[in-house]
């Protein structure tokens, strides 16, 4: 479970964004699409806790997978500054990844910002199950968007928001999926990555919707592995409510029971 | 080969490196990354008599060098404990200390009473930093009587070592230690958190859903090697230390202050392999200085 | 341009960020680098009645996130200090606030008295971080009723503002701050150091000449933010906080805990700088956010 | 006293040694030999504290400094993964610098291990008075050595001491300068820098050899300007003794000042 991933490639794909290509035989073949990895960020003490991040695709041919990261803070900054060949400490893949319907229908995958990267590494496996995937995506502005058709598979569809109108649909990426259901969109599945804010609205909305839909949630995150108990999300089965854990219960939730 | 063995009076393990309670949740989930028979013991999280829910999110947070933790003592209660968690332990052949906590005296004595026969079960450890709800709320950690009191009382009901875990939230944690040593401790543990906070500037709220959290990690090592240092100096009973532990030069330290085992807490998140690891540069530190057994470091420091 | 002027009771200063004593000399050594008149004030390292020698070398050690240091007060003493430091501290128009300490209750009201009258001294700062030696080397700072009588002393004959600077190293903070206010102090600064320290394993021996030391650095913040936040709750008069500050993001959080002001240790030497610039900052952060004085945010993180 | 110097060089020069080139004006013709730079290593918080270096050699002219460092922990680890074009956060130059004698004569420096950086700046100084200078230099192997011909002099004479033999005279560098004097050499006045059991030893020396000597000390250092007193040594001045700081009243003390 814990592995030296090589550095074959950093790059830069948008304003605050950065792609990493990992080398790592044994996660790029065990990895599911929802799952993340826990990686430790250089050897000093701070940042002290490793982070958390999603995998956004594997070619398991090559040995190769993919994380799609966002500059946040210290970590973050410190991550943006690896280079070809180092090293990285990577424990994982860890949690629970989607799981997808039998049947062939029409997946709506709904990304807000950086929640688009494990979505990017789901839409592979939808499309290999034959599956018709259209990707709703929204970031603040155009220069925050990552370049999308180059990461996603060109068989999907992809509609583009930005909350100043700067690219696609003005508005909220959920706005712009309504109006697609407005204009007659079917989805038989929904799958969401984002901001909670973006989640939650999702969810309340789909109080009427009632679409099947699972979401990935993010909590701070020490273990990574279910053994600390810190990223806690308060989960409803049947009425009663108890502490569900991001890292090894999730992070993929089904909408229903989240307790908000 | 150097041996690892050490002896905390009755309490023999195979070598002097612990997994600190609540780090190591009940073993299971490191499994896959470590063999748990290697280690000394492991402390498995903070057990109460009925489940627990623990404090709402967000629990933990990244501080210099450390961090908060806000758990709230999560965990499935004594009867789960027994039926499904120690089976797995006993299983994988850890030798297995339960750490546990209790709103009142009562709790505790139940709590030590159905658990110190259990086979697989090799010491009790009591946390301290819970308020006891019958004295008004002060921790049963931070009151001499009240901590004596208790310690006597589980004392008499359980046949198997007893280690008492003292709180760094003190004005004079040898008095503390001496007061367990008094009242029947036969080790002391040290150290638990340190209280802390971090606000959320953006919000203007304190970050953790509890306020406040337990500050562990390398930012409190000092704080810890000179708390065992000071407690070694003042009672007679093994001690096991921690805090901020991530690598045998630290470990040395706190054998060096007087600890005769020591325990790893955060460091198993940052590295879930620091404990395999410890306990093989435990290993050659011993053979390449000559020295038979950890015996011979504990608390040389000591002037 | 946002006003950065705070009054915390009778000492009014021109903004809130102060040098933490012991941290920044007399001022000199620092006045080639930053213009001491820019700073709220600069709290002199600790003033004894003679002067020190301090403690054997090693006297600092670095350690995860911050340093230890046991520079046992070593300072010119309080003649020296009027003929010589005092002066140039004037001419370079800072605002000077004197850090006192001493091993009897006279050497306290000694130095109160020769010392509040003087012309530039805007506030004293009472270290009680020293052993009691009349009373058996209890520190001033842990005992409610040793530190409530020695305040009332002081408070007497001195008619500046009176800060008491609390140690963390106690089981209730708050206990003593109480204690301090019905004493008569007028401010509470906190924290002081962490007692801590550090084995050298080559030489199996306490690094520090002194043994222990003092911890300090952004590795104590969480656990200063925390104390300045309980304390808050607990008295009324205004706090000065400090423990690990080197910037506006770890300033805000001791705003928001409560601290009127806050004071810059550790930092200092990380980067000379680090206080002109939190001064800027602060005056950014206010403008941007539409406040009209800090005031605004003290204890805005409370709930 | 606060800048951010440009590195134009970094270069192992020996199995554990860099050689840094900085640009900063102001303090390469500031920098007098025996001072030093107390350097912000990364901005991190761990390693925490600035960290002092000699300045071994300035191009006033050029506006370049050197700094020559061996990695001993955490921060000269560090230290050694600069790259060209990354900033230095430098306070100095600091502290007092060698004092020497106005006539011209013989001057002998002695120098342990890394304590040839202060001895390399100072050679230039007296070469431009017109003084001899030689050089003995140890350290405790070969692969140790600084190629000292390409950073000293070329009129310094230079004689090597490795304990093991691998160079030069086989012994402590102590041992082989007692061997030139017992050769017939009469120094004018000594410098020396290096581990304090040398500094000691060279002390207890001169008690009787009387030279003129001056020695630079090491000491943990916080602030680096005088303010903590972190960095004290004990000193004596006429039977009395005092704390003198590292920092501020050195490095450079006489040798009969300090109270070992
Ligand atoms: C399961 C999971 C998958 C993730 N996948 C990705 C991904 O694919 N790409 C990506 O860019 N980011 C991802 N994140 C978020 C990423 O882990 C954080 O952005 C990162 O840890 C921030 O580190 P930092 O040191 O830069 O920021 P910090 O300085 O630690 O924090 C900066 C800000 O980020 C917030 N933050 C920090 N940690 C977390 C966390 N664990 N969850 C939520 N918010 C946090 C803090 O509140 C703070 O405001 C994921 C998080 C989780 C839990
Ligand atoms: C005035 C002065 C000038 C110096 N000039 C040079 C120089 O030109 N080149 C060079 O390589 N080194 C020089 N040093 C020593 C250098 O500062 C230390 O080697 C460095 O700070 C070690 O940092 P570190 O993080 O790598 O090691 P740490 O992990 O901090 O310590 C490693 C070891 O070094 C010792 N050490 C740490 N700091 C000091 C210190 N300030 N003084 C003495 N020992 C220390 C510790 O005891 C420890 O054993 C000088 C020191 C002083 C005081
Ligand atoms: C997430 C977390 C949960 C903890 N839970 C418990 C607990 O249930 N019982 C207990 O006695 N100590 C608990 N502790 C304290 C640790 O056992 C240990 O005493 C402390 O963290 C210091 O060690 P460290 O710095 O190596 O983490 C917990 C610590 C952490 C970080
Ligand atoms: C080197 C050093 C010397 C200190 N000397 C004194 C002192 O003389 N008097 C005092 O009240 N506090 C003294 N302190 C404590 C600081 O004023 C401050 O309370 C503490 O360091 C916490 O702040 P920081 O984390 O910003 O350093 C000293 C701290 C340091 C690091
Ligand atoms: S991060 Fe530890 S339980 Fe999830
Ligand atoms: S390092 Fe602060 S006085 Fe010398």
């Amino acid at each position: 479970m814990l592995s030296k991933a090589r550095v074959l490639e950093i790059r830069k794909v948008s304003s605050n964004c950065y792609f990493l290509l990992l080398e790592e035989a044994r996660i790029a073949r065990e990895s599911l699409p929802g799952q993340f990895l826990h990686i430790r960020i250089g050897e000093s003490l701070t940042p002290f806790l490793r982070r958390p991040f999603s995998i956004a695709g594997t070619s398991p041919e090559n040995g190769t997978l993919k994380i799609l990261f966002q500059v946040m803070g210290e970590g973050t900054r410190i991550l943006s500054m690896v280079q070809k060949e180092d090293r990285l400490d990577c424990l994982g893949p860890l949690g629970s990844g989607f799981s997808t319907q039998k049947a062939h229908n029409t997946s709506v995958l709904l990304a807000g910002g950086i929640g688009a990267a494990p979505l990017m590494f789901l839409s592979e496996a939808l499309l290999r199950e034959q599956k018709k995937v259209i990707f709703y995506y929204g970031a603040s502005s155009l220069e925050q968007i990552i370049p999308v058709r180059s990461f996603f598979p060109s068989e999907a569809e992809v509609y583009l928001a930005t909350e100043d109108g700067s690219a696609g649909y003005r508005g909220f990426v959920t706005e712009a999926f309504q109006e697609g259901l407005n204009n007659g969109l079917k989805p038989a599945e929904i799958f969401a990555c984002g901001p909670k804010p973006m989640l939650q609205k999702l969810a309340e909305k789909n109080r009427d919707w009632k679409f099947p839909m699972q979401i990935s949630l993010e909590e701070r995150m020490a273990c990574g592995i279910g053994a600390c108990q810190g990223c806690a999300v308060t989960v409803q089965e049947k009425g009663e409510t108890r502490c569900g854990l991001v890292c090894r219960d999730g992070p993929v939730f089904n909408w229903d029971e989240v307790v908000w | 080969m150097a041996n690892l063995e050490v002896e905390l009076g009755a309490l023999k393990l195979k070598n002097p490196v612990l997994a600190a309670s609540g780090t190591f949740g009940f073993g299971e989930e490191y499994s896959s990354l470590i063999d748990l028979e290697k280690l000394g013991a492991i402390m498995v999280k903070g057990l109460t008599l009925k489940p627990r829910q623990g404090n709402p999110a967000p629990r933990i947070t990244e501080t210099p060098a450390g961090m908060l933790n806000a758990i709230g003592l999560q965990n499935p209660g004594l009867d789960a404990f027994l039926s499904r968690e120690l089976p797995r332990l006993i299983d994988s052949h850890a030798a297995v200390i339960v750490n546990i906590a209790g709103d009142t005296e009562e709790d505790y004595i139940t709590l030590a009473r159905e658990l110190s026969g259990v086979p697989g079960i090799v010491a009790l450890e009591l946390n301290l930093s819970c308020p006891n709800v019958k004295q008004g709320g002060i921790l049963f950690g931070t009151s001499k009587m009240i901590m004596g009191r208790l310690i006597t009382k589980v004392r008499g009901i359980c046949p198997i070592p007893l280690i008492v875990k003292l709180s760094p939230n003190v004005t004079d944690i040898t008095e503390l230690a001496h007061a367990a040593e008094e009242s029947g401790a036969d080790i002391i543990s040290l150290i638990n958190t340190l209280k802390g906070m971090v606000i959320d500037i953006k919000s203007k709220r304190p970050l953790l859903g509890n306020i406040t959290g337990g500050l562990s990690g390398p930012a409190i090592r000092p704080v810890a090697v000179r708390m065992v240092y000071d407690v070694y100096r003042s009672v007679k009973i093994p001690l096991i230390g921690m805090g901020g532990i991530m690598n045998l030069d630290d470990a040395l330290q706190f054998f060096m202050a007087g600890a005769r085992a020591v325990a790893v807490g955060a460091g198993n998140f940052v590295d879930p392999c620091a404990m395999p690891r410890l306990i093989d540069d435990l290993r050659s530190y011993l053979e390449k200085e000559g020295l038979q057994s950890v015996d011979e470091i504990v608390g040389s420091a000591q002037i």
